[in-house]
């Protein structure tokens, strides 16, 4: 046990993976019941993480450095800080909903799904933990394959086309972020003499980050790039719908509520710190993709057909606001960012949840298919309208917490594109609610939704927990902001100070 | 360097002569022929540059052992019927060949007068001290015993692996076929 | 003048060290004619005591070149042949190639009919001209173990006597490859021309010591020598030939070609390079003129060999033009070498995981492939995953690690590469070899797609031999182990270059 | 010894380079395999011819020595090439380049 | 003591809430009476009304600048320098407020208990109420923006569920999600009101804003744009809370829900949310005369257009929705002179006759079957007595006759539009007219309910009516009470529980209006410490003008009574009237086609805009560009391979190419 203390955080990452190979003996019926309990067991070890932090102490907690390559200086460290607290405790959080909710879903090949699932739990929280810029584009990569076989194998119609499109997608973005730690890397020696590729040392290298082309600024977008797609943000976001509607309903509930994290925590993590000036000079652009995603996001949303991909279009909208959040550059919006990470990463798996409930019984996400159906599901009716109001971030859910302070903190960044922002306010509300009419309300015409049962107690065990966070996060968010406040300021005020520094050199020079 | 004019241009035009030959020339007969021409013509000049054993063994072994061979398997694969075959190569195929080639010669050339700047090098093994020393076949043995005696061990394994590989290929059967 | 001392007594016997550093050498040569005799001894079946005899000296081999690793550097034949870190580390890969594929290819050749015990003998001649590729410092040694290596290979390639592409191949590959050794040596010639010496380091000291030695002629045989090394690891304009010989010879020859020769010839190649002094300062080297070949040559060998290899069906010929990519990586490690702290480091690991992954991709597919090795297409693979639980593993972590993603080998060796061509200053080759790379990700998933997402009309069941699964199994481990702790490869390759 | 009309050393090596050039342009020109081969032949014989007139220039014996090994390695790769024009010939029954194109793309 | 009222209805609501969740909506489960549950929710908002009585009471015992109560209840969000505490604070403003919310909302539970004595699911439509009382409270409770605007959306949820509450009926749907985005469109403007607010003035909490509202050096820091820009944008979001001119289109649809909802919500509660902003930052509204004269036009704008509207209703619910807008107009035309006392004067009287007659609409169509159409009613004043007289008070008290409260309220903001520096002329003469057309609607409405002969077949109504095809106007036919089918009883006066809150509302009606008689009203005594009161110095008229206007806006009210009484008397020559000028009738009764006009030019072209937008932009052009890569990739990669033509000779050729070339490049280097 004395070890568990000290390498906590290594437990935590390789505690599923060991458990999933361990898992390999038990027969195919038992595997889910394994896995539950793995995650349980996991989810019970990250909340020792929560109380041993102490949102004052030292920068990175827990950390723990053993040498991995010293030809390349990268060794294994590992630490976490606020931020990475609270999305792990989302990874574990989600796990077991995961888990349960797959139980009478998945009937082909159950043991290879859960040992993927497990593995992917490494990789996750693996990303979220590491501290050196070369073992996070590890676990970055590493986290693709089980999510590229879990979409490949139990997806939907045509799931290869968007598995693979999701893989080539995602790693053309990390490939050049990739470069872009070596050249680091290369800079560190110039300046210090060796090699070296932790995130504390790379934060000393100084770069020219004079122009739009400059060093620093390349580096910056090859950063950017990869966590750009991860995000998604506008442009780079057509893989995430196909992604979701091929992919099974874990999946897509792994994929909405961690996965798209990934590129916020990467930004506030790696690009930040690292190129300060570069962010200070490409804030506007960002902030206005981070806009036009919003509406864009909603607009397209709007007329969707299918119900996932209305949800993933509502998440590239969501995850909009976190764009925007981060790059006002301002304690407020900064937090509002990270906790508006956490409420998507809350409401959108419960809205995958329910359309996959939905789907088992129903086997087809078409809106048009289904219609009235809070008659012969009212407890259904109850929970999907709570999930939509936490999306349409009403006052009281999480949604509005994170929404509030994100446009509060881009408002002082750039109050004109924070209308357009805003805007989203009204179209989310728009796309939501129209599903929830075609659904939920109306006359009982289709004869197959009559028989229609309602939730199972599993389902309401799936569901329950999400629900209490959907409240619990939006009436006390301070039990969330004392522990993460602390590690966000500290990175944000950097960059903005030194980014701001920098440009006003710049400026009189 | 005292290699006498007449002696090498003589040789030298009979050698490219009679390659054009090989290569232009219809039936591979009459191509392995004018090539054993031009191994003569080799001998000829290897003896004018004082390289005596390496010109018996141009005769011996190229001209007596190797084309003998391919005439014996010329004749074996009775593939002398006359069948001018370069015509029907594609005439693009000719026209880069001809084209490359002779520009490569070109250039081929113009570096080889660039770099004739004369004794920068001189080894101990002038024409006279061979001589001196027993004559060049004895030099030539006695170096390859003593300094070049790696490369000898390999070129035994190769012939080895020669043999080894012309009979696994070309024997009729080997062993029971497909037992 | 009086007569010359020629005979010098030094060269004549040999000390006992000396012996010892022969080891790995006499091994393999004794393996081989022993093999030969006991092939025509009648009471014993050739097929059982030719492959134990070839294993038995290929596993001598490898115990006594493993203590020359740590051995310091000795010089034998009057300098012609060094046996040094380098030497036998290339030795120790080579002996596994062959250990390897004899292992994957004792099923096959029983499959396909072919148990003719000269298979085994050409197979250890062809070790043996790799092993001396990689230890001897002088031309006309390094050519003529070439062609030991290649005569061998033309006969094994053509080993299926009555089938008509293994013929094909075979002449295809004789020709081009005569034509090759005859321009490489002509190069040779050159060389000697303007250095007078055979011996590699006496060139590169004399042209260190008077640069005017670096006569046109001198860069002109120094890059006809470097056209017949590419010719050898294919690169693009010289590669037509590897495809159709891949596709036509026997799979696992296939497999012992793409690893063991290539990496033969890139040791030659690594060694002549350096030598040819233009490492000091590459960008300067025939007025910068040579970077920028080297640099074009080796873009256009990784774009066409991921993009030509998008289009493939046949498995072979796609691993053959992802075998090109590889070499194009290989050369951008080329290239950045001279001016990276980790020199030629990088070169060495990543021949060795390629290897591994290479050859346990060969090794399953000589599994796989049916009667008469009939080419093995894509959709032959489909549903592979349900009925070989097990071997699909395998070739998806093969697979993972030639894309190049992270637990694996291939990604820890291919981004040691592009870690030090960054620092040699080559960042935009860098970023066309990863984008270039990204279209290899997906023909290698393709596999996968089709073996783990398609339903399976694929091959029939079929019972996978014990000596493949072993050494399959092998070779997985060697693929992890070295993604996931990759710091031990990297030293061994650090320190056996340091004494290049 | 009249030394202005000897030979110069680099009209050898040309004279090298041209047989060269003509055996290399055999073997991409001519189709049948035989032919080809004898070209091989031609241009390993231009190098040892290079090799031999580098070591007069060079008052050296390392050519010699050097011809006297690729005499070796031509005989031994004549032997394997003709052994497989055998076994091609036995299948295909032709000596022609041009029929051998089943594989290809 | 304070957290108590709002926090009983909470538990009304978790109650309710519960028990409907997990046991009635059981498959199994058999059907809950409405008794239960009625109670429950009446309770809870009972014992919110108590407390809120208690703290009037307090209150009035404080001194007049000291008179607030506060009490903290958490710290709500604490992040950088934004530091939210969920507290509450009431003061003599908001203490108006929560006893109209408590006391009419307390009568009005007790009403549905009885109206909604037929319905499917009772539990849930209490649990709803309650939750509507308790966003309400919080609205008018929260001692900052963020807390009332957490009242503000909480109220927009909970009309948004009740006016859907028959939800299989898809125009009720679809009234409910009109609702809720027509709200969201103005919480956005209110949203960004509350940034300007706190940018500027760094803090949102009310009592900071009123102290550096009071400091002049604070407030010339700040550009006068800035101030008019923040005014405007809340106002925004009051139009859209409160019904005004652009947003006032989800009121009418609004009618869809039960008839106690429209009389909660629509009529007395939700709707004055927006009143209640303008009074509690009155401060920051006078420093922008623009701010107020939009305010004003708008008001006084809406006012008359709905009215207008009013007059070609039939639906009884759809005039009374109508003649809601329009006072709301009149409320905001009284806060756009700067008459705000006489603001929230109106809505306290608004809220007790609306609140009446809405209910005596309700009880009229629970009588009637369920039948809405006035044409098809008349005569109803024997049949159902009470109703008939509270009803009565409610008309008269809204057309504003001198004794009853209307009068007061109406008369106070007329005045203050003619003679307040900020009103004008134009704007009492439009506040005229619309008290004309007022009177005239709602007599016409009137007499054409509850006098004449009745215009209905008994016979054919009764028990059988649950099965009647839905004809023309929305019906009920969600809540079937198919199982006990009661033989045919004709039209009947609705029971005690709905009748008692209507004579208590009747009789408020009545006495309401004495608490603001112009010159020494109470309520402009009792609001001083947050609304300044005006120095009548800054009025552009004496007394004796007050006096004579009143006289005239009475005269106006009984002559429009009289005239529409005279038209309706006998039907046919009313029909012929409206015939003669049929295309005028015909757009009013159409609602000036507004809502077409919107579906048209906002709701139509973003939908072909996000339709093209995913087919164009998504689809076309970033999938295109993306495939376009692998396609490229592709088409080189088959280019390559046909070069690979498997003849030795082109191989050659190639090597000897490769060769030239490099050597041609490399030559010019030696």
């Amino acid at each position: 046990m004395e070890w568990l203390n000290t390498h906590l955080l290594t437990a935590l990452t390789f505690l599923p993976l060991a458990w999933a190979v361990a898992g390999m003996a038990i027969p195919g019926r038992f595997s889910k019941h394994w896995t539950l309990a793995g995650s349980l067991l996991l989810f019970a070890v990250s909340l020792k993480l929560y109380y041993g932090f102490d949102p004052h102490g030292a920068e990175f907690q827990f950390a723990e450095s053993v040498e991995w390559i010293p030809g390349l200086g990268v060794n294994y460290l590992i630490g976490m800080d606020g931020i990475s607290l609270w999305l792990i405790l989302l990874t574990t959080f989600l796990m077991p909903i995961v888990v349960l909710s797959s139980y009478n879903g998945v009937e082909d090949r159950e043991k290879e799904y859960y040992t993927l699932l497990m593995a992917l739990q490494t990789g996750m929280i693996g990303a979220f933990v590491s501290l050196d810029s070369f073992l996070f584009y590890v676990f970055w990569e590493a986290m693709l394959i089980p999510m590229y076989f879990l979409i490949g194998i139990w997806g939907g119609k045509d799931r290869i086309y968007a598995t693979m499109k999701f893989f080539i997608f995602t790693m053309v973005g990390s490939l050049l972020m990739l470069v872009a730690i070596f050249f680091l890397a290369y800079q560190h020696k110039m300046q210090f003499g060796s090699f070296s590729t932790a995130l504390v040392e790379l934060y000393k290298v100084r770069l020219d980050g004079s122009g739009f082309l400059s060093t620093q600024s390349l580096l910056f977008l090859a950063f950017a790039l990869a966590f750009a797609i991860k995000v998604p943000l506008f442009p780079l976001h057509t893989w995430l719908p196909d992604a979701h509607v091929q992919a099974p309903t874990a999946g897509s509930v792994i994929l909405a509520g961690v996965l798209l994290k990934m590129g916020g925590y990467g930004f506030i993590r790696f690009a930040f710190p690292l190129f300060p000036q570069a962010v200070v000079l490409y804030q506007p652009t960002f902030l206005v993709l981070g806009s036009v995603a919003i509406v864009y996001g909603a607009w397209v949303a709007m007329v969707q057909p299918d119900m996932k991909k209305l949800v993933a279009y509502s998440s590239v909208s969501h995850m909009g606001y976190v764009i925007i959040g981060l790059f006002s550059l301002n304690a407020i919006g900064s937090t509002g960012a990270v906790y508006q990470m956490l409420n998507h990463g809350i409401s959108t798996p419960a809205l995958f949840l329910m359309v996959g409930m939905l789907y088992e019984r129903r086997h087809t996400k078409e809106i048009k298919e289904y219609g009235g159906i809070t008659k012969v599901m009212p407890l259904f009716a109850v929970a999907f309208m709570i999930a939509t109001l936490s999306s349409v971030a009403l006052p009281g859910t999480n949604g509005f917490i994170g929404e509030f302070l994100i446009l509060l903190g881009a408002w002082k960044a750039n109050p004109g594109l924070t209308v357009l922002a805003a805007t989203g306010v009204i179209f989310g509300a728009v796309y939501m609610l129209w599903m929830i009419q075609r659904v939920m309300f109306g006359p009982l015409t289709n004869e197959a939704n009559k028989k229609l049962k309602d939730l199972s107690l599993r389902e309401i065990v799936v569901l329950a927990p999400l629900m209490v966070a959907i409240f619990w996060m939006g009436v006390a968010p301070n039990f969330f902001f004392r522990k993460m406040e602390t590690s966000i300021t500290r990175l944000v005020d950097r960059t903005a100070k030194a980014g701001a520094v920098a440009v006003a050199l710049k400026g009189e020079r | 360097m005292d290699i006498s004019p007449v002696g090498f241009y003589l040789f030298a035009g009979v050698a490219i002569a009679c390659s054009l030959l090989v290569v232009f020339k219809k039936s591979p007969v009459s191509s392995a022929f004018s090539l054993i021409l031009v191994f003569a013509a080799f001998a000829g000049i290897y003896a004018n540059l004082a390289a005596h054993l390496v010109a018996a063994l141009q005769v011996l072994v190229y001209a007596g052992a190797i084309m003998v061979l391919f005439i014996f398997v010329i004749m074996l694969l009775s593939a002398d019927e006359p069948s001018f075959d370069m015509g029907r190569s594609h005439p693009l195929v000719k026209a880069l060949v001809g084209f490359f080639c002779v520009a490569l010669f070109v250039m081929f050339v113009w570096a080889l007068k660039k770099s004739d700047h004369g004794q920068v090098l001189v080894g101990p093994y002038s024409v006279a001290a061979v001589a001196a020393s027993g004559g060049n076949s004895k030099v030539v043995s006695q170096l390859m015993f003593t300094r070049y005696i790696l490369p000898f061990e390999l070129t035994s394994i190769l012939l080895l692996a020669g043999i080894v590989g012309a009979i696994a290929l070309a024997k009729r059967n080997l062993g029971k076929e497909g037992k | 003048m009086e007569a010359l001392k020629i005979v010098d007594p030094s060269l004549l016997g040999l000390t006992s060290e000396q012996y010892s550093s022969l080891g790995p050498y006499l091994w393999v040569v004794g393996g081989s004619l022993l093999a030969m005799i006991f092939a025509v001894v009648p009471f014993i079946p050739a097929r059982i005591s030719v492959v134990c005899i070839a294993i038995a000296s290929l596993i001598g081999a490898v115990v006594s070149a493993a203590h020359q690793i740590t051995a310091d550097r000795t010089d034998l034949f009057a300098g012609m042949m060094v046996s040094d870190g380098y030497s036998a580390f290339f030795n120790i890969l080579f002996l596994a190639t062959a250990a390897l594929s004899i292992l994957a290819s004792v099923r096959y050749l029983e499959k396909q009919k072919l148990e003719y015990p000269e298979y085994y003998v050409l197979m250890l001649f062809s070790t043996f001209g790799m092993m001396l590729m990689a230890s001897t410092l002088d031309l006309i040694s390094i050519f003529i173990a070439l062609e030991i290596m290649s005569l061998s290979a033309y006969v094994l390639v053509g080993f299926r006597r009555n089938d008509r592409r293994s013929n094909e191949a075979a002449m295809k590959y004789f020709i081009l490859g005569a034509a090759a050794s005859a321009i490489l040596l002509y190069g040779t010639a050159l060389l000697y021309g303007s250095t007078g010496s055979f011996l590699i380091t006496d060139i590169l000291a004399r042209v260190t010591t008077k640069p005017e030695l670096m006569t046109p002629a001198y860069h002109l045989g120094g890059w006809l020598v470097i056209v017949g090394f590419l010719f050898k690891v294919a690169a693009v304009p010289f590669h037509m030939w590897m495809p159709d010989v891949y596709e036509g010879a026997p799979t696992p020859i296939t497999g012992f070609m793409t690893t063991g020769i290539k990496a033969a010839s890139f040791a030659a190649f690594v060694r002549v390079f350096i030598s040819l002094g233009y490492g000091k300062d590459i960008e300067a080297a025939i007025g910068g003129r040579l970077h920028d070949v080297l640099w074009v040559i080796a873009l256009i060998t990784m774009f066409f060999g991921n993009v030509i290899a998008l289009t493939q069906t046949n498995l072979k010929r796609m691993l053959a033009y992802s075998s090109i990519a590889n070499t194009g990586y290989l050369l951008v490690g080329m290239i950045a070498a001279p001016h990276s702290e980790a020199g030629y480091a990088p070169i060495l690991m990543y021949l060795a995981t390629y290897t591994v992954m290479n050859l346990g991709a060969f090794s399953i597919l000589s599994v796989l492939s049916g009667k008469g090795d009939t080419n093995l297409n894509l959709h032959d693979l489909s549903g592979l995953a349900r009925r070989h639980p097990w071997l699909s593993f395998a070739f998806a972590v093969f697979l993972f690690s030639m894309a190049g993603i992270p637990p694996t080998a291939g990604f820890a060796s291919k981004y040691y590469l592009f870690y030090s061509a960054i620092q040699a200053g080559e960042i935009w080759l860098v970023v066309l070899a990863v984008l270039c790379s990204v279209i290899g990700v997906y023909y290698y998933l393709r596999v996968i797609v089709y073996m783990y997402m398609r339903e399976n009309e694929g091959l029939e069941k079929f019972a996978v031999p014990a000596l493949a699964a072993f050494s399959i199994a092998m070779m997985v481990a060697m693929t992890l182990q070295i993604g996931i702790l990759p710091s031990k490869m990297i030293a061994v390759t650090k320190k056996v270059v340091a004494k290049l | 010894m009249n030394t202005e009309n000897l030979v110069a050393p680099w009209v050898v090596q040309s004279f090298c380079a041209m047989i060269f050039f003509i055996g290399l342009s055999g073997v991409l020109v001519r189709r049948n395999i035989l032919v080809i081969l004898m070209c091989v032949e031609l241009m390993l014989n231009a190098v040892n011819l290079s090799f031999v007139a580098y070591a007069h220039q060079l008052q050296d014996m390392g050519g010699q020595m050097a011809v006297f090994f690729i005499i070796v390695v031509a005989a031994a790769e004549s032997a394997v090439g003709l052994g497989l024009l055998i076994a091609m010939f036995r299948t295909l029954k032709t000596v022609d380049t041009d029929e051998i194109r089943l594989l290809k793309e | 003591m304070l957290k108590w009222i709002p926090l009983l209805p909470l538990i009304g609501f978790t109650i309710n809430g519960f028990w409907y969740a997990l046991i009635q909506c059981r498959p199994g489960a058999k059907k809950a009476g409405a008794t239960i549950p009625g109670l429950i929710a009446t309770l809870a908002i009972f014992g919110a009304f108590l407390i809120s009585v208690k703290t009037f009471l307090e209150l009035k015992g404080m001194p007049a600048e000291g008179r607030f109560v506060e009490q903290h209840l958490f710290n709500w969000i604490h992040v950088g320098d934004l530091d939210l505490k969920m507290a509450l604070r009431v003061d003599s403003l908001s203490t108006l407020f929560t006893l109209v919310i408590t006391g009419v909302g307390t009568l009005i539970h007790l009403y549905s208990i009885g109206y909604m004595s037929h319905d499917a699911t009772p539990g849930k439509f209490f649990a709803y109420l309650n939750l509507f009382c308790f966003a309400m409270l919080m609205l008018v409770m929260g001692s900052s923006l963020p807390i009332l605007f957490l009242g503000w959306e909480g109220v927009g949820l909970c009309s948004y569920l009740l006016i859907g509450y028959w939800y299989e009926d898809l125009e009720k749907a679809k009234a409910g999600k009109k609702a809720f985005i027509a709200n969201r469109v103005g919480d956005l403007g209110f949203l960004l009101g509350m940034f300007m607010i706190y940018t500027h003035f760094g803090t949102l909490e009310f009592t900071k804003i009123t102290e550096l509202l009071a400091r002049g050096d604070f407030i010339a820091a700040i550009s006068p744009a800035a101030i008019t820009a923040t005014c405007l944008l809340l106002f925004v979001g009051c139009t859209g809370k409160s019904a005004q001119i652009p947003l006032y289109v989800w009121l009418p649809d609004a009618m869809a829900g039960p008839t106690p909802v429209s009389a909660l919500i629509h009529a007395a509660t939700m709707v004055t949310s927006g009143i209640y902003l303008v009074s509690r930052l009155n401060g920051l509204f006078s420093l922008s005369h623009t701010a107020m004269m939009t305010m004003a036009v708008i008001g006084g704008l809406t006012a008359f257009f709905a009215a207008t509207i009013a007059i070609a209703q039939n639906d009884i619910k759809k005039v009374l929705a109508y003649s809601t807008v329009s006072q709301l107009g009149y409320m905001f035309l009284a806060c756009g002179v700067g008459a705000y006392t006489a603001g929230v004067f109106h809505v306290i009287t608004h809220a007790f006759f609306k609140a009446l007659m809405f209910l005596g609409a309700g009880s009229v169509i629970h009588g009637m079957h369920e039948e809405q159409d006035i044409l098809k009613m008349g005569g109803l004043r024997l049949k159902m007595p009470v109703t008939f007289v509270t009803f009565l008070v409610g008309w008269v008290a809204i057309c504003g006759l001198p004794p009853f409260s209307g009068f007061f309220s109406k008369d106070e903001i007329l005045w203050n539009a003619f003679a307040s520096p900020h009103g004008s002329k134009l704007l009492w003469v439009v506040g005229a007219v619309t008290a004309a057309m007022t009177a005239f609607y709602m007599t016409r409405m009137f007499y054409l309910t509850f006098m004449g002969k009745p215009r209905f077949d008994e016979s054919k109504m009764g028990g059988a009516h649950d099965s009647h095809a839905a004809h023309g106007h929305d019906d009920h036919a969600g809540h079937g009470h198919a199982d006990h089918g009661h033989a045919p009883q004709g039209v009947h006066e609705s029971p005690a529980t709905m009748t008692i809150p209507l004579v208590v509302l009747a009789i408020l009606s009545i006495v309401g209006g004495f608490i603001g008689i112009p010159h020494m009203s109470w309520l402009e005594e009792w609001l001083e410490p947050v609304i300044p009161a005006h120095d009548p110095a800054t009025f552009t008229a004496g007394h004796t003008t007050e006096y004579l206007l009143m006289g005239v806006s009475t005269l106006i009210a009984i002559l429009s009574i009289a005239y529409a009484w005279k038209t309706y008397t006998n039907l046919k020559e009313a029909s012929a009237r409206k015939a003669r000028h049929a295309k005028l009738h015909e757009t009013l009764e159409h609602k000036w086609y507004v809502d077409e006009a919107y579906e048209s030019a906002v709701i139509q072209p973003i939908y072909e805009m996000s339709v093209k937008l995913w087919k164009n932009v998504d689809v076309a052009v970033i999938d295109r560009v993306v495939l376009g890569f692998g396609r490229v990739s592709e088409w080189t990669g088959q280019a390559a391979r046909t070069a690979q033509t498997g003849s030795i000779q082109v191989y050659a050729v190639m090597i000897l190419i490769g060769l030239a070339l490099s050597l041609g490049y490399l030559v010019r280097g030696f």
